[in-house]
């Protein structure tokens, strides 16, 4: 009798055991091979399942450009890129499980998720395990203050999306508006962008009438709408992601809110999906970006940032937007320092990267010290046309700003 | 002489418009059976639920051994010694008969220690209620006389002092009466009070000391059994004609 | 002054809209005792048939809702036959985990037919306003906030005037009185889910008319479903359409005068109190309260 | 001890009557087989790589969330909807307490239960007079309500941009545990809980829940208090899932109120405890070690489609095991009749 019983429970143990961990994967180094495997965890599905499929295809097209042109020159050998891809459903947790799980793998160097909130997640377990990573979809100037020394952000920080807009609109605006709204959604990424506008309106002497937030990923905004109505600022400044800066324009024209002078927001104009969905009302509106095909600078694997946007049209059949190019950017920055370093040493490759003072198709990548590529400016385009034109700053200029912009 | 096992006071209850139950004054001594008749819905279950505290009274006062309950929540009345059964039977479902009366031993006024000695104590009213070796059964599967003794082996669990048996006899049959008669009085001569609601007046006549009978909520009389049954309101109101024609032929006896 | 009106006016606006989203899910849970957290995929679903429609022949989506109905009605009726069925009789939150499940599904179904991209239906005349002073009332939401109101009106005569309506009521009062008079229950649940998920159909073709939409925005719907059924009472349409309105006055009214990241906690706090003051909600009837529980 | 299998009942004669327990594992070889399965997880992580000693830590952890949702759903029949806030409130006083008051995890990990405890008891007054779906809702309500104070309290909770516990680099309060110390620490917490849920099925407390459970007026007939029982219940599950978001908290290092409240963590321990047998001990430890590392399995094996087949495993498993895995093979075990058809006739119309 007993021993029938004790059987069944030594069949469940096993069962458990199996499942719980079956051996340690085979722990692969950096290097398999002729190849050099890195890592990225992204938002597959989930809330961000859209950028993360963007951010994708940046790095697949930085891989393949890299292994055509023959992979990647460490000491005297060339190298292949292999870039595993997992998907994190847009947690942050299930992020920094995931570069956890990288570590284990032997992948030490681990290219960013979409989004400030992941990349801070990631951000602590490479720092934890020393690995390295080079990001380009987490701005927040927030994730560099914490003293990490292993995580590179390639693109402009958050501070710079709503400063770049005043600058270009105090520099060319004519008549220069005199008053502004911010709209902010409430998350981090929105508020650090929101406080760095704040500072460069001060500076260029635009005085900042209100600043109104609303519940991240809002449709609905017409609240904060009515509260600015009655400012009648010269220029609306959205703080946003894409599904908020949509509403705003949509709202803005149902309630009326004209500003005298126009409409700025981050993130949401340079994206397809902002001229596809509010059609010719989105016509005018300001948005800042991380690069734009008229970026000055050229590398040797992608050349110019023209060459680069011919490129991406071969690969995918569409125009690349910044969310492609900052992703490129990022794997770019990491094959550079492979190269740099002459080692697949992740500590040797970190100082490299760290080191690095580049042109590329993306701009200037020069690394401050906390990790932030603070010296490349941002660039604003304006919806003209149904498409998104550069317009500031002015060397990379495609036509003139059009101010004020409803006129 | 001490305070009466019950005692109520102008107790009434009223739903919106409907006046269940008015101006009810009743005391039962220790030790003595109350039986409760009535046609249906003249407020027998309403009583009981005002005295268990199932039922916020809207007016008047309820009273166990002299202390004073009215309003007070069910368990806390449980605590004070009065323990209930009801008419629709409350099984708890999903546990063992025997663990459904250990509950009562465990929650009751001089609880068990532990989980051991309760179902001990529950196992002996199975005994007492004739359940014996059903304990292991879900309740689910009792036949309708033993579902009511298990609603009557709950109640005992308790070790009350006050017993309100609602419709404890409904659906037995003839057979079956006898026994759970005979158990109604061992428990008084172990001097227990006991209040009876039954519409089987057999039953009442043979085993209450005193008679209560309500009518559209009101009580219509009090007294002896064997008086209250020749009242000439009662029989108008719920004993019915035929019921007083075969009682004047025969000896009237219970 | 003009800020008051126009946060009137657009949350009595906007309630009309919410009523319409949420009446369905009011019904099938006042009747039939069952939560559905896949009524808000019901309600995108709804967006994508109109938005495709307008995107592939053109359709407006004020015709295209119609449509949206109908195939949601004919899906909600599947879905019940094939799932909510099995397990109506179960303890309660069965049929929550099993619309948990559901939802689950249709969410990233959706991402995988549609992308997860934020859509809208464009129409010419929906940005357009009339101005009443400072007062600006936006066509589209105008529109929809009438259609809205016109169905919710429509679904309370049905229920109250149609045979099929009055079966529909007493199956939800007593499932098993309702069978003995010859009410096939099965099929009148069956119906009653169709026509809740025809109802969400109709409010995401509006929903995606005047707003944006993604797979991702149907959990919000679900969640505002909730509040609006119970500040209305469930099952009760009436009270559906007064919890609608009540929650897009609170939402726009807080967002005015409180800061605007405190509107979703109004919300909620609104829920919470009216669940504990009065369960049967501000329209609800107790004898739904009563319903003898088989 | 005399058994007699062929009667076709196995007597668990040596263990207390109660409850019908899951007749294999009652009694003295339960014991055993918790014993042996608690010393190989205690020797597991030696050879685990870091990411799985994370995935098993998380596993641990919705042992412990499911067990408290068993406490008042599957016990007290109370079926909550908003565990999460225990676990958001717990994850943020300590947060709070590490990050502003430069206290140490071990101050600010009771810390966090007291809050749970404190919490529950004060929404437990009113909430727990509501019944079924009312309750579930409200609890809901105040969820994710909870969430939205949370993220309007900048000043103190960081708000929308998270709030940082300072575990790595020089101003950390508590050296940061690594995944082998949130391993074990989760692992202690998953058996607490599951003590406490074994403790609760034998005592006169549990008792007391199950008869609420069945039927609560009869239960206060017998004189359950039954207020002060499910607010009982209600505080013990807060305690376990404010740890738990105690712990998840210093784990992540950064949190977020979207994350910390999300209404995934309520949905998947409920999954978990109902899928597993709510009411029972070993219930919620095997749904939420089975479906965690299903989730796991099938997020790296079908990337695009593991969110789909996992909303599928769920709709199948609540149509085919209503009654949740233990009880199916408890009462097949009883009757010799496993069949998932008689479920499905049971609760279809």
């Amino acid at each position: 009798m007993s021993c029938h019983r004790l059987t069944t429970t030594g069949v469940a143990l096993c069962a458990l055991a199996f499942t719980a961990g079956c051996g340690k994967e085979e722990s692969g180094g950096v290097v398999k091979g002729d190849t050099i495997k890195l890592g990225a965890a992204l938002s597959l599905t989930g809330q961000l399942a859209r950028e993360g499929q963007l951010t994708k295809e940046g790095y697949e097209l930085c891989a393949s450009r890299i292994n055509e042109k023959g992979g990647v020159k460490v000491g005297d050998k060339r190298y292949k890129i292999a870039i595993t891809y997992r998907d994190d459903k847009s947690e942050p947790d299930t992020a920094g499980q995931l570069v956890d799980r990288f570590n284990d793998e032997g992948i030490k160097l681990v290219l960013g998720p979409y989004g400030s909130s992941s990349t801070e997640a990631a951000a602590a377990v490479i720092e934890k395990n020393k690995q390295v990573m080079v990001e380009g979809a987490g701005a927040d100037d927030k994730i560099f203050e914490k003293g990490y020394t292993q995580t590179f952000a390639v693109l402009s920080p958050a501070t710079q999306y709503a400063a770049s807009m005043v600058k270009a609109v105090a520099e060319l605006a004519k008549p220069k508006p005199k008053t502004v709204v911010f709209l902010t959604a409430d998350d981090g990424f929105s508020k650090t962008v929101t406080e760095g506008g704040e500072a460069e309106a001060k500076k260029q002497g635009i005085k900042v009438l209100a600043t109104e937030s609303f519940p991240e990923g809002a449709t609905d905004v017409s609240s904060a709408l009515t509260k600015v109505r009655g400012k009648n600022a010269d220029l609306v400044l959205g703080s946003v992601h894409l599904e908020e800066g949509i509403a705003i324009i949509k709202q803005s024209g149902e309630l009326g809110v004209k500003p005298a002078g126009g409409f700025g927001e981050t993130v949401a104009p340079p994206t397809p999906d902002f001229v596809k969905t509010l059609g010719d009302s989105a016509e005018g509106v300001l948005g800042s970006t991380q690069w734009v095909p008229q970026v000055k600078g050229e590398d040797k694997y992608f050349g110019t940032a023209a060459d680069y946007a011919k490129a991406y049209e071969a690969k995918y059949g569409r125009d690349p937007e910044y969310h492609n190019a900052e992703a490129t950017a990022a794997c770019l920055a990491l094959a550079l320092g492979l190269e740099k370093a002459g080692s697949t040493d992740t500590q040797k490759v970190r100082d490299s990267v760290a080191g690095l003072d580049e042109e590329t198709f993306f701009g200037s990548i020069d690394f401050n010290e906390q990790g932030e590529n603070e010296t490349k400016p941002m660039s604003v385009i304006q919806i003209q046309g149904g498409k998104p034109v550069t317009v500031w700053p002015t060397e990379q200029a495609e036509s003139e700003l059009r101010w004020p912009a409803a006129g | 002489m001490s305070a009466p096992a019950l005692e109520t006071r102008g107790l009434s209850r009223r739903f919106g418009g409907l006046e269940a139950l008015s101006d009810v004054s009743l005391s039962v001594e220790p030790g003595t059976v109350l039986g409760i008749i009535g046609p249906n819905g003249a407020g027998k279950s309403t009583l009981i639920n005002l005295v268990t505290g199932h039922l916020k009274p809207s007016s008047g006062s309820v009273c166990v051994d002299g202390r004073e309950v009215t309003g007070q929540r069910p368990w806390v009345i449980a605590r004070a010694g009065v323990a209930r059964t009801f008419q629709i039977v409350k099984p708890f479902r999903e546990l063992t008969v025997r663990d459904n009366v250990a509950i009562g031993a465990m929650y009751g006024p001089d609880r068990a220690g532990s989980v051991k000695d309760a179902q001990r104590r529950a196992d002996e009213v199975l005994e007492r209620v004739g359940l014996a070796g059903r304990g292991e059964v879900p309740p689910g599967e009792l036949g309708v006389a033993d579902a009511r003794r298990l609603e009557l082996a709950k109640a005992l669990a308790l070790g009350p002092r006050l017993l309100l048996l609602d419709e404890v006899m409904a659906g037995l049959r003839g057979s079956e009466i006898e026994p759970a008669l005979e158990l109604i009085r061992s428990l008084r001569d172990e001097g227990m009070t006991i209040v009876a609601v039954e519409h089987i007046v057999k039953v009442i006549l043979s085993v209450s000391d005193e008679v209560l009978v309500l009518h559209e909520g009101r009580e219509l009389t009090h007294g002896k059994p064997a008086e209250v049954v020749k009242d000439e309101r009662v029989i108008e109101a719920y004993l019915g004609q035929r019921y007083a024609k075969r009682m004047a032929g025969g000896n009237g006896d219970a | 002054m003009t800020e008051f009106l126009q946060s009137t006016v657009y949350g009595l606006l906007q309630g009309g809209l919410l009523a319409l989203v949420a009446v369905g899910f009011s019904l099938v849970w006042g009747v039939m005792n069952v939560v559905n957290l896949a009524h808000g995929t019901f309600v995108v679903l709804g967006s994508y048939v109109a938005w495709q429609l307008n995107k592939s022949a053109g359709v407006d989506p004020f015709l295209g809702m119609f449509a949206a109905a109908a195939c949601l009605f004919v899906a909600g009726y599947a879905v019940h036959m094939l799932l909510i069925n099995q397990v109506i009789k179960a303890p309660i939150w069965m049929t929550l985990l099993l619309t948990f499940g559901l939802e689950l599904v249709l969410i990233n179904a959706m991402v995988l037919l549609f992308s997860g991209d934020f859509r809208s239906i464009n129409t010419g005349w929906a940005g357009d306003a009339i101005a009443l002073g400072d007062v600006r009332i936006p066509y589209g939401r105008l529109a929809g906030f009438l259609v809205a109101v016109g169905l919710t009106l429509a679904l309370v005569a049905f229920m109250s005037r149609t045979r099929l309506g009055l079966a529909i009521k007493a199956t939800g009062m007593d499932r098993d009185a309702a069978r003995l008079m010859g009410i096939r229950a099965r099929r009148v649940y069956a119906t009653t889910f169709a026509i809740a998920a025809a109802m969400a159909g109709a409010a995401g073709a509006i929903v995606g008319t005047v707003g944006t939409f993604s797979p991702a925005s149907a959990p919000a719907f679900t969640l505002q479903s909730f509040v609006i059924a119970v500040l209305g009472g469930l099952g009760n349409m009436w009270g559906a359409l007064a919890g609608g309105l009540v929650l897009g006055l609170v939402q726009s009214w807080g967002g005015q005068y409180l800061s605007g990241t405190l509107v979703t906690a109004v919300a909620f706090g609104v829920l919470v109190a009216v669940l504990i003051v009065r369960p049967a909600g501000l329209l609800g009837k107790p004898y739904y309260e009563a319903r003898v529980e088989t | 001890m005399a058994t007699d299998p062929q009667a076709g009942k196995p007597a668990s004669a040596e263990g207390p009557g109660g409850a019908r327990r899951l007749g294999f594992l009652s009694g003295r070889a339960g014991w055993v087989a918790a014993a042996v399965a608690l010393l190989f997880f205690i020797a597991l992580p030696v050879q685990l790589y870091g990411s799985q000693q994370r995935t098993l830590a998380a596993a641990f952890m919705f042992v412990a969330l499911a067990q408290g949702w068993n406490l008042i759903g599957g016990f007290a029949g109370y079926p909550s909807f908003g565990n999460v806030v225990f676990f958001g409130l717990g994850g943020y006083t300590t947060a709070i307490l590490m990050a502003k008051a430069g206290a140490s995890f071990y101050v600010a990990l009771p810390a966090a239960a007291l809050v749970g405890l404190g919490f529950a008891a004060l929404m437990g007054v009113p909430v727990l007079r509501l019944r079924g779906h009312y309750f579930a809702i409200a609890t809901l309500g105040v969820a994710e309500g909870m969430r939205e104070v949370v993220l309007n309290l900048d000043g103190l909770t960081g708000g929308g941009s998270g709030l940082t516990v300072p575990a790595v680099g020089s101003e950390a309060t508590t050296s940061y545990p690594g995944n082998a110390g949130f391993y074990y620490m989760f692992l202690a917490l998953a058996v607490l809980a599951t003590a406490v849920v074994l403790w609760v099925s034998r005592s006169r407390f549990g008792y007391g829940l199950r008869a609420i459970n069945q039927d609560e007026d009869a239960a206060a007939a017998m004189g359950i208090d039954t207020t002060r029982a499910k607010i009982g219940a209600f505080a013990l599950a807060g305690v376990i899932t404010s740890l738990a978001g105690a712990m998840y908290a210093f784990q992540q290092i950064t949190i977020y109120p979207v994350r910390l409240f999300d209404v995934q963590f309520t949905l998947l321990m409920v999954v978990m405890a109902v899928i597993g047998g709510s009411g029972t001990v070993v219930g919620p430890v095997l749904g939420a070690l089975g479906l965690l590392f299903l989730s796991e399995y099938l997020r790296d094996n079908l990337t695009d489609y593991h969110t789909i087949v996992f909303g599928v495993i769920i709709v199948v498993a609540v149509i085919l095991l209503p009654q949740g895995l233990v009880r199916f093979v408890r009462d097949g075990w009883r009757t010799r009749r496993f069949s998932l058809l008689d479920n499905v006739r049971a609760y279809r119309l």
